[in-house]
């Protein structure tokens, strides 16, 4: 790492107090949430958009100064830029609170502050009037601070710490409707899964703290490695030297597992999706934010965090293709037959994602391609889908229902709408100005590289699948003739909601033709250098082009003309129609296990158990004293020759008594 | 053996057979009044064994206050308490069987134990002190090592306070209130 | 065994008046019944301190010494239990122990 | 030669007392009667002056028949003590537990206590006996002192037949005693018994006689009745003086005679204390008289003082004399509140004392004071003594002992809390009000409490004793 | 009398001060207990600040140190010739317990403002029960801690049976017998404890100097262990606690959850970890089993219960299994876990208490299902209910993650006497709680707090100023100890060091920290 690099950060203002970037939305937090909220409702939103949007315009400069000072396609070192030790267990186990700053870092950072400045701007004008208005700011507030602290931790326990702080701020605003007992459930349920997960994470982190520290307190710090690192640090971990180590003791792969289950949990995979959905009862500028671009993707943020780890384990990046590459398939069938736009969209994240993860899951120690894929279509897909649930909040706030089937012809109603959601559909499917077009190309392009065939041809058709269904609600809702009256004083967003739609519209358009290989990739091991970009072969784009026009193809033949052609599909289908509809019955499911087996078969027979058993031992032995009492106090019969013969029968037993034992 | 051990064997034999036909009858004859006669015939053989052990001055008390005193004193007792004819009704069976029982018990233990231990016999001189009387008398009102002064300071306190208790709880309240319970004691302070 | 009564002999005799008493304590229905079975306890035991007094401690008198307080205390507790037993039947009517068994429980 | 400092002065002031009162009770007429009991306090102050001026030293008279050493001293005070209380209650008491001939009552009082201080200081066979005789007798004639009431006649037959029954027993024990040693004299006979089957048939009839007067296991029957059918006055110097008189009586015989032996037979004593122990108190949880109920306490508390002849001897003669100290102010206390409240409300079952905090929080307080002490609740002078108790029992091994002996600890407690309950938290009946109290019996109750509370937390009370009955058990075999 | 002996004597002379006001001023009574307790919140502040200047809890004299180094002593012989003295002092974690009262018993007396029925023995017993705590707290010598800790267990009978509700004097007799019958086993201890070592004294420092037969221990440290364990709601023994705290009056539940059962552990951690080290490894796992069953079962049980005190009382059942699993983990992590998790869940129960108390004030009824929506009327409740409950799920950001993460770590650390992957396993089922408990926790808040709001419930007024403060004082304490934990940890790491040394003093393996 050249001098002239170092320095020329060193005296930069944004590295060096980069710590003000998850500082300010807290202390907007408490700053709204304690003062102004109880006071002046629209104040407390300014206040809260304004500290937001300060800390995306720093971490834009903390970008700027990081590329400037480490041009593209050179190695981009992970500077530890300002840390404090919060906690200490003992020497070698130490948490030092603090920011972490890298390529991978500054991406998460811009795209969140930048998100969550939108979708600030966006509510002031989507909330005004509900009420809880300022307690509303407050939680989105803390939500950024927490995903912001997440994204720079320098060690593993603070992502920790972030990741619940994340996981609560979801709580509250998934429940911000908290008459609604729907939405309770949802918030509830949304924790309790995502605490589950936390639940492996944790152990996962345990495990590898403590093995590290057995390592340390053996063998020294590995060199190379400051003189107080910490069994937590990510420096430690991902130490190449350290992970041989805990391969060769056989736990790095069960760790790696459990760590990425609770990724898994946050980011919705398969087994843990099922609170996704549900979180669309929170307002849509929460989906927007949380749902679309920033929570869910923490979990791939992490994996890719601990990139070198998994990969020097050889199942952990298998785990995470197949898993993902299901969930992709899994989530996008669904998506065809929901009617509740949020649900659509929620599911679409979900394939998304699925996306994202399989993109990690492929890439290997040595072809790092899909690294820079995933991390490429995170960065593009938080902009679209942002886009997306905006639209929808838009067209909900006017319409006031969430249901596909009673909006249409919504286009001459609300024009900007309807553009910026065209845009943003033609994005997702993979049109090719558009940003999806590159970042989803470069995945299939990745999983073809790396001869996983399955996952690349599961990639190809999931990329029809998401053409034709968000062709299918674009269709529904914007073309086509009104389906309710509600349509007819339909009206266009106000300016507040316009504006982010306009921006994010432009940026989805534009931001695909960045080089993001030079600027955020992992250098593979053996060829040292990073490859950004797939080089020549057979051209990928071609195929996912054409998958993704049959789909609108398709999605145009079954919902554009006036016969809907579509209930006849579905009678055809049937069954299997029905079973999709109802997401394949994995809530009920849930909803059994949690209900009838936890409730019923254990936490009531404990509950009677201690009441009975317990209890009623403790009781006993009070009633076998007094029932003792009872039958001693009758020895007192008020005879006084019984008494005479008690006293002699005494003498008689004491010298016995003497006798035995002397004998 | 010659005569006069003769003699003190036979003499001990006949009391002993006397003595212990008396105390049973005490314990098991129905009218009361008998058992207060065989009672004094008990104590009257015990003044004889007395004079079979060298202790006449001892028999000679234990004649004039035991039997004269307080089998006296029961007599009145029995007077006081009961017209001379009523008998006594039976102990329940149970009571005699435990009574039977818990007194052969007492007597087995006590009989192995004295015939299990040997006890320390002292020197059999022939000569008893010249005068029993004369050494109890020099011993009860002797103030030495040896002397037993105190408890007969103490047993004169004991006499004095067990009459006074006597007179206390017998006496017969002069007036005839038919409530005989305490409360109605109370209210003329106790009667001189 | 030789006939001669020695000191087991006299133990015999004043432990059977002993048991005797016991009994009469244990059986005797009437008050003064137990009261007299308790002199005959009280007299043995006196004959049993001139007993060994006379085997045991032969030059010193302490037995017989004791023996005298033993009948005096009889006789104390003779006063005293007749008193008892005189108010007693003039508040019940009756001395029979058996009967006078209202404290229990 | 000044009449306070010979050691027999206290005997000699107390019975002189006892005459004085029956002589003034001859020639005052009836309205006057309520000075005897003034008199019969100033007797026993003098006594206990006399006795405390003695203290420290140890000397005897009589050629060795009588001796005063620290522990008789101490033993001395405790009678006096509860002496006292007996007549303070009795002289305040106006009406349902006012007694007759009440100076009688007095006189007969003072002479069991002179019988009381002789049994501490015999030192032979005879003086033992008879003085235990005269501690013994009269007391049947309290029990049915009041002539009139069916119950105090029937706890009278009751106490003198089990009483001429178990003294019949003991002097038959001390026959045998006699026998086996050849001779009357203490010290003589612990220095020739030798372990044989009569002296275990001695040491057992013995027993009965100790177990008789301090209620031990085997021979308690008969307290529940007495306790109940006694006038209360009398039940509680039955309960107090008369089972120090028991505990003296047992100190002589088991350290006089049995001294070396003791260590052998500890196990029968622990037997006996824990049957003592969990029958007073697993009986007492059922009961509902007031009196009968403290019976039973009073037999559980026997049951913690014979814990200390287990350990060494060194250490627990003052354990136990500082807990007998405790247990005479700890059950006086609450002998008193029992006594007023009958004698103000004629009620003597537990659940008559409902809502009593609220009628008269003064007297609910001293009752829950009294009652924690014996139930042994910190920082109260009743915890400490069972502290320092149990503690003899740990150093003799006993671990199993102390665990049986805080269990019932813990069983008392709640019996005590049974009547603290009805006091404290049931609502008070409807006409109850707020009862007259004389101020000398407020003063005695003021005393009794700041004793229970101040004797556990003041160190110099148990550090005195300590420092002069240490060393009591070696003089005791060599006086000659 | 010293600066550390004002700790216990405060308390009692403000209950005397209680006591002595004339009976018509009711309210001068609360005015009188509040003077009181603040006043012994400056004291502890004051304290803090001396014992901080004076002790050294991170020099290297420190890590070797094989004795308890105490601070602030006072010694004054009470009855020498059985060796008992008055001996009180402080270290590093008896100051922190000592904290904890303090401000427990401040905002106990806040929370029970509303308390008119006899209010002054009801002040009064508090200060006394209070006093009792601070005594074992602050004493050293096994006579005065067994004194104090019957003094403290006392005053609970009288509190519940006449003030509480429902079955109150069942629960009363049932906590006061079962807390008096473990306190029979705890003097078996010390009396073994005080012959066992042979010198005359129960000064507890002196008697560590002793190594204590190995055989002997074994059956010492299960009494003493099972004897703290009862008050500590250990597995068989904890069923006091649901009964106990569901009848109390609020202050009364806040004083015994937050205070009292915290005598249990530092009991445990004091005399048997301290004294007795042999015989806590050889029993470490068996209690290690014991309260894992007691972490899981609190918390599934807790799933079920319909009383909002029921439930409170059987999360601090699972939360106090954390602190005895802490101690027998016997590693340096561990210990501090438990020390730290005694602070945190005794705020958390007293918050949680004294918010049950204030919701009972105004909606009369403890059943979840009764209520809903009180988020709307009373903000200021809900918002602190929802901090007490996050803080019991282990959230960042507040004191129950530090300690829980402490624990979980020394039980994955382990020692070198237990076989290590038991204790893994055991640790990892002991983790599964932090999910069981955010199941319990949203779900009762959920079914009070939120959902439609009732009719009958439209009118409820939100916390009053004092309530405010109370909470105030303890959601404050919450976030301080959860935000900053750097300032007390080695403060409370001095003191654990000497425990830790013992373990491994005769052991063959030296225990790495």
């Amino acid at each position: 790492m050249n001098e002239l690099a170092n320095n020329a950060l060193a005296n930069s203002f944004a590295f060096n107090n980069a710590w003000l970037i998850p500082a300010l939305p807290f202390f907007s937090f408490l700053l709204v949430g304690l003062f102004i909220r109880p006071y002046s409702e629209k104040l407390a939103g300014i206040v809260a958009t304004l500290s937001v949007s300060t800390s995306a315009a720093l971490s834009l400069w903390l970008a700027f100064d990081y590329f400037s000072a480490f041009p593209a396609g050179a190695e981009h070192p992970a500077l530890v830029s300002w840390s404090f030790q919060w906690l200490r267990y003992n020497e070698y186990l130490v948490v030092n609170v603090g920011t972490l700053i890298d390529s991978l870092s500054i991406l998460l950072m811009v795209v969140v502050t930048f998100v969550s400045s939108l979708v600030h701007l966006y509510s002031i004008g989507y909330m005004k009037g509900e009420d809880g208005y300022g307690r509303y700011f407050t939680y989105l507030n803390l939500f950024t601070f927490s995903m912001l602290g997440l994204v720079v931790a320098p060690n593993i326990l603070q992502t920790y710490i972030f990741w619940e702080l994340v996981g609560v701020s979801s709580f509250l605003l998934i429940g911000f409707y908290y008459t609604k007992p729907s939405a309770v459930a949802a918030s509830k349920k949304a924790f309790i899964v995502t605490r589950f997960a936390d639940l492996f994470f944790l152990v996962g982190i345990l495990l590898i703290a403590v093995v590290g520290y057995n390592l340390m307190s053996l063998f020294g710090v590995p060199n190379g490695l400051p003189e107080n690192v910490s069994a937590f640090d990510f420096a430690f971990i991902t130490n190449s030297g350290v992970s041989t180590m805990m391969n060769n003791f056989g736990i790095l792969t069960p760790a790696l597992i459990l760590i990425f289950i609770g990724a898994a949990g946050k980011s919705a995979l398969f087994p843990l999706h099922i609170w996704l959905p549900d979180a669309m009862e929170g307002p849509t500028p929460v989906s927007a934010l949380i749902h679309a671009a920033t929570m869910v993707v923490a979990g791939v943020y992490l994996v890719a965090r601990l990139f070198v780890t998994f990969a020097a384990s050889e199942s952990a990046l298998l785990v995470a293709a197949y898993l993902g590459a299901f969930t992709c398939i899994f989530a996008a069938i669904i998506a065809c037959t929901q009617n509740d736009i949020k649900r659509v969209l929620a599911y679409s994240t979900l394939s998304q994602i699925g996306y994202m993860m399989f993109a990690l899951g492929v890439a290997s120690a040595t072809e790092t391609l899909g690294y820079t894929a995933s991390l490429f279509h995170l960065f593009t897909h938080a902009f679209f889908k942002a886009l997306l649930f905006l639209g929808a909040g838009a067209v909900i706030h006017s319409v006031h229902t969430n249901n596909i089937w009673n909006m249409g012809g919504l286009a001459k109603k609300m024009p900007i709408t309807n553009i910026t959601f065209l845009i943003a559909t033609l994005a997702i499917s993979g049109v090719w100005p558009f940003a999806g077009f590159f970042s989803k190309d470069e995945i299939i392009a990745a999983a073809f590289g790396n001869h996983h065939y399955v996952i690349f041809a599961i990639g190809l058709l999931v990329a029809g699948i998401t053409a034709f269904y968000m062709f299918r609600i674009y269709i529904v809702t914007f073309l086509g003739k009104a389906r309710s009256e509600a349509v007819d004083h339909a009206h266009e967003a106000p300016m507040t909601m316009t504006i982010p739609l306009m921006i994010l519209a432009a940026l989805t358009a534009v931001v695909g033709f960045i080089h993001f290989g030079d600027y955020v990739s992992v250098a593979s091991i053996i060829t040292g250098d990073a490859t950004g970009h797939a080089e020549g072969g057979f051209p990928i784009w071609i195929p996912a082009l054409l998958s993704g026009l049959t789909g609108i193809g398709i999605a145009w033949f079954m919902y554009g003309g006036e016969k809907d052609r579509a209930t006849a599909v579905t009678e055809k289908l049937g069954v299997i129609y029905r079973v999709i509809c109802a997401k394949f019955y994995i809530d009920e499911i849930y909803q059994f296990i949690t209900h009838k087996i936890i409730i019923r078969f254990i936490s009531t027979p404990i509950a009677w158990f201690d009441k009975r058993i317990v209890d009623g031992g403790v009781d006993l032995t009070g009633w076998l004293t007094r029932r003792s009492g009872a039958t001693l106090s009758h020895l007192q019969t008020g005879q006084t020759q019984t008494y005479a013969a008690w006293l002699i029968n005494g003498v008689i037993a004491v010298v016995v008594i003497i006798w035995l034992y002397a004998s | 053996m010659n005569p006069a051990e003769l003699t003190h064997t036979i003499v001990f034999y006949g009391l002993a057979l006397v003595s212990i036909v008396a105390a049973l009858l005490v314990v098991t004859v129905k009218r009361i009044f008998r058992a207060a006669v065989a009672l004094a015939t008990v104590l009257v053989c015990g003044a004889g064994f007395y004079i079979l052990l060298d202790y006449d001055f001892i028999a000679g008390i234990q004649l004039l206050v035991y039997v004269g005193g307080i089998v006296i004193l029961i007599v009145f007792a029995v007077m006081l308490t009961s017209s001379l004819e009523d008998t006594e009704i039976r102990p329940s069976k149970s009571r005699k069987a435990l009574g039977i029982i818990s007194s052969l018990g007492f007597l087995a233990t006590a009989l192995i134990a004295f015939q299990s231990t040997s006890f320390p016999l002292s020197a059999p001189t022939p000569e008893q002190p010249s005068d029993v009387a004369l050494e109890i008398g020099r011993k009860l009102l002797g103030y030495g090592s040896d002397g037993y002064v105190l408890p007969f300071e103490i047993i004169s306190l004991l006499l004095l306070s067990a009459v006074i208790g006597a007179i206390v709880v017998a006496r017969n309240p002069l007036k005839k209130s038919s409530d005989l319970s305490g409360q109605s004691e109370q209210s003329d302070g106790s009667a001189t | 065994m030789s006939f001669v009564p020695g000191l087991f002999h006299w133990l015999c005799l004043s432990t059977i008046l002993f048991s005797i008493g016991l009994y009469g304590v244990m059986t005797r229905r009437n008050a003064v019944g137990v009261l007299m079975s308790v002199e005959l306890l009280l007299n043995s035991a006196a004959m049993n301190f001139l007993i060994f007094n006379h085997f045991a401690a032969k030059p010193f008198i302490d037995g017989a010494v004791m023996a005298l307080f033993i009948i005096a205390v009889a006789a104390a507790e003779a006063v005293v239990a007749m008193a008892l037993f005189v108010a007693i039947f003039r508040s019940r009517k009756t001395v029979d122990v058996t009967q006078i068994d209202t404290l229990k429980g | 030669m000044n009449i306070l400092n010979m050691i027999i002065a206290p005997e000699l002031i107390v019975a002189l007392t006892g005459f004085v009162v029956l002589i003034t009770d001859l020639f005052i007429e009836d309205k006057k009667r309520h000075i005897l009991g003034p008199i019969a306090l100033i007797g026993i102050l003098l006594a206990s002056v006399s006795v405390c001026n003695l203290l420290p030293e140890t000397s005897s008279m009589f050629g060795g028949r009588f001796v005063f050493d620290p522990v008789a001293g101490w033993f001395k005070l405790f009678f006096l003590l509860g002496a006292a209380f007996t007549v303070i209650f009795c002289w305040q008491s106006k009406a349902r537990e006012k007694l007759p001939s009440t100076g009688e009552f007095y006189s007969v009082l003072m002479f069991t206590v002179v019988g009381m201080m002789f049994i501490i200081s015999a030192r032979d066979l005879i003086t033992l006996y008879i003085s235990l005789e005269l501690a013994t007798i009269p007391l049947f004639a309290l029990a049915a002192w009041r002539k009139g009431d069916k119950l105090s006649g029937e706890a009278g037959l009751k106490y003198v037949i089990f009483g001429a029954l178990a003294s019949g027993l003991l002097l038959y024990g001390l026959g045998l005693l006699y026998g086996l040693s050849g001779s009357a004299d203490l010290l003589v006979i612990s220095q020739t018994i030798t372990d044989s089957p009569a002296l275990w048939l001695a040491g057992a009839l013995i027993l009965a006689g100790i177990g008789f007067k301090i209620t031990m296991f085997p021979f308690h029957i008969w307290a529940a009745d007495v306790y109940q059918g006694a006038p209360t006055v009398v039940t509680a110097y039955l309960s107090v003086a008369s089972k120090s008189a028991g505990m003296a009586f047992m100190f002589q015989i088991l350290f006089g005679i049995f001294g070396n032996a003791l260590s052998e037979y500890g196990w029968l004593i622990a037997a006996l204390a824990t049957a003592t122990m969990t029958l007073g108190n697993l009986v007492a949880i059922v009961q509902n008289n007031i009196k009968r109920f403290m019976a039973f306490s009073a037999i559980s508390q026997a049951g913690y003082i014979i814990l200390g002849f287990l350990g060494p001897f060194s250490e627990s003669v003052p354990s136990m004399l500082f807990y007998l100290f405790i247990y005479v102010f700890t059950n006086m206390a609450v002998f008193g509140v029992i006594i007023y409240y009958s004698d103000t409300t004629g009620k003597e079952e537990i659940d008559d004392y409902k809502g009593l905090s609220r009628t008269n929080p003064a007297i609910a307080f001293v009752m829950m004071i009294g009652l924690f002490s014996l139930a042994g609740i910190p920082p109260l002078s009743g915890f400490v003594g069972k502290f320092f108790l149990f503690s003899i029992a740990a150093k003799a091994g006993y671990h199993w002992l102390v665990a049986v002996a805080a269990i019932n600890s813990t069983v008392s407690l709640y019996y005590y809390l049974r009547i603290i309950r009805q006091m404290y938290m049931e609502p008070p009946a409807e006409n109850a009000k707020k009862l007259p109290i004389s101020k000398t019996l407020a003063l005695t109750f003021l005393l009794t409490t700041l004793a229970v509370i101040l004797l556990g937390v003041i160190p110099h009370v148990y550090e005195t004793i300590q420092t002069q009955t240490t060393n009591w058990l070696p003089t005791l075999n060599q006086l000659p | 009398m010293g600066l550390v002996s004002w700790l216990f004597i405060l308390p009692f002379v403000t209950a005397l001060a209680v006591i002595m006001t004339p009976a018509g001023r009711s309210d001068l009574v609360r005015k009188i207990a509040l003077a009181g307790t603040s006043l012994h919140l400056l004291l502890t502040g004051y304290i803090v600040y001396k014992f901080i200047q004076v002790a050294t809890f991170s020099g290297e004299g420190v890590k070797e140190a094989l004795i308890t180094q105490l601070y602030l002593v006072e010694k004054i012989t009470w009855f020498e010739s059985l060796g008992i003295q008055y001996f009180v002092g402080l270290d590093g974690i008896s100051l922190f317990m000592v904290v904890l009262t303090s401000i427990v018993i401040f905002t106990g007396i806040l929370a029970s403002w509303s308390v008119v029925e006899r209010s002054k023995e009801f002040f009064a017993l508090l200060l006394i029960l209070v006093s009792g705590v601070f005594g074992v707290f602050v004493s050293f010598d096994l006579f005065m801690f067994f004194m104090f800790y019957e003094v403290a267990v006392l005053p609970m009978y009288l509190l519940i049976g006449i003030w509480g509700t429902g079955p109150k004097e069942y629960s009363a007799m049932k906590l006061t017998m079962m807390l008096m019958a473990s306190s029979a086993l705890i003097l078996v201890g010390f009396l073994a404890l005080y012959h066992g070592s042979g010198l005359e004294t129960f000064d507890l420092i002196e008697i560590s100097k002793v190594h204590f037969p190995i055989a002997f221990q074994n059956w010492v440290f299960p009494t003493i262990f099972i004897g703290f364990g009862v008050i500590g709601a250990l597995y068989p023994f904890h069923t006091w606690s649901p009964d106990g705290h569901s009848s109390a009056p609020t202050a009364v539940s806040m004083l015994h959850a937050g205070v009292l059962m915290k005598l249990g552990g530092y009991g445990a951690l004091r005399i048997g970890l301290y004294l007795l080290p042999e015989g806590a490894q050889n029993w470490a796992l068996f209690f290690m089993g014991l309260t894992t069953i007691n972490i899981i079962y609190g918390a599934f049980a807790a799933i079920k219960q319909k009383d909002l005190k029921f439930f409170t009382a059987y999360s601090s059942v699972s939360h106090c299994g954390f602190v005895l699993f802490g101690i027998v983990t016997l590693n340096m992590i561990g210990v501090k876990g438990a020390v730290i998790q005694m602070f945190s869940h005794g705020i958390m129960t007293a918050l949680f208490f004294g918010l049950i108390g204030m919701v009972y004030g105004r909606t009369k009824t403890r059943i979840v299902t009764e209520m809903g929506g009180l988020a709307k009327v009373m903000p200021w409740l809900a918002v602190c209910f929802y901090v007490a409950g996050l803080a019991s799920l282990g959230l960042p950001g507040l004191a129950g993650f530090i300690a829980e993460s402490h624990v979980f770590l020394g039980g994955f650390i382990g020692n070198p006497w237990t076989d290590a992957t038991t204790m893994r396993v055991l640790t990892v089922i002991a983790t599964m709680s932090i999910v069981v408990t955010a199941v319990y926790v949203l779900r009762g808040l959920g079914q009070v707090f939120q959902g439609p709001l009732k009719e009958q419930f439209k009118t409820i007024t939100d916390a009053t100023l004092t309530e405010k403060i109370s909470t105030g004082v303890l959601v404050a304490t919450l976030a301080i100890v959860g935000l900053a934990p750097w300032f007390f940890i080695d403060l409370i790491e001095g003191a654990i060091y000497p425990l830790i040394n013992r373990l491994s003093l005769n052991a063959n393996t030296w225990m790495t920290f």
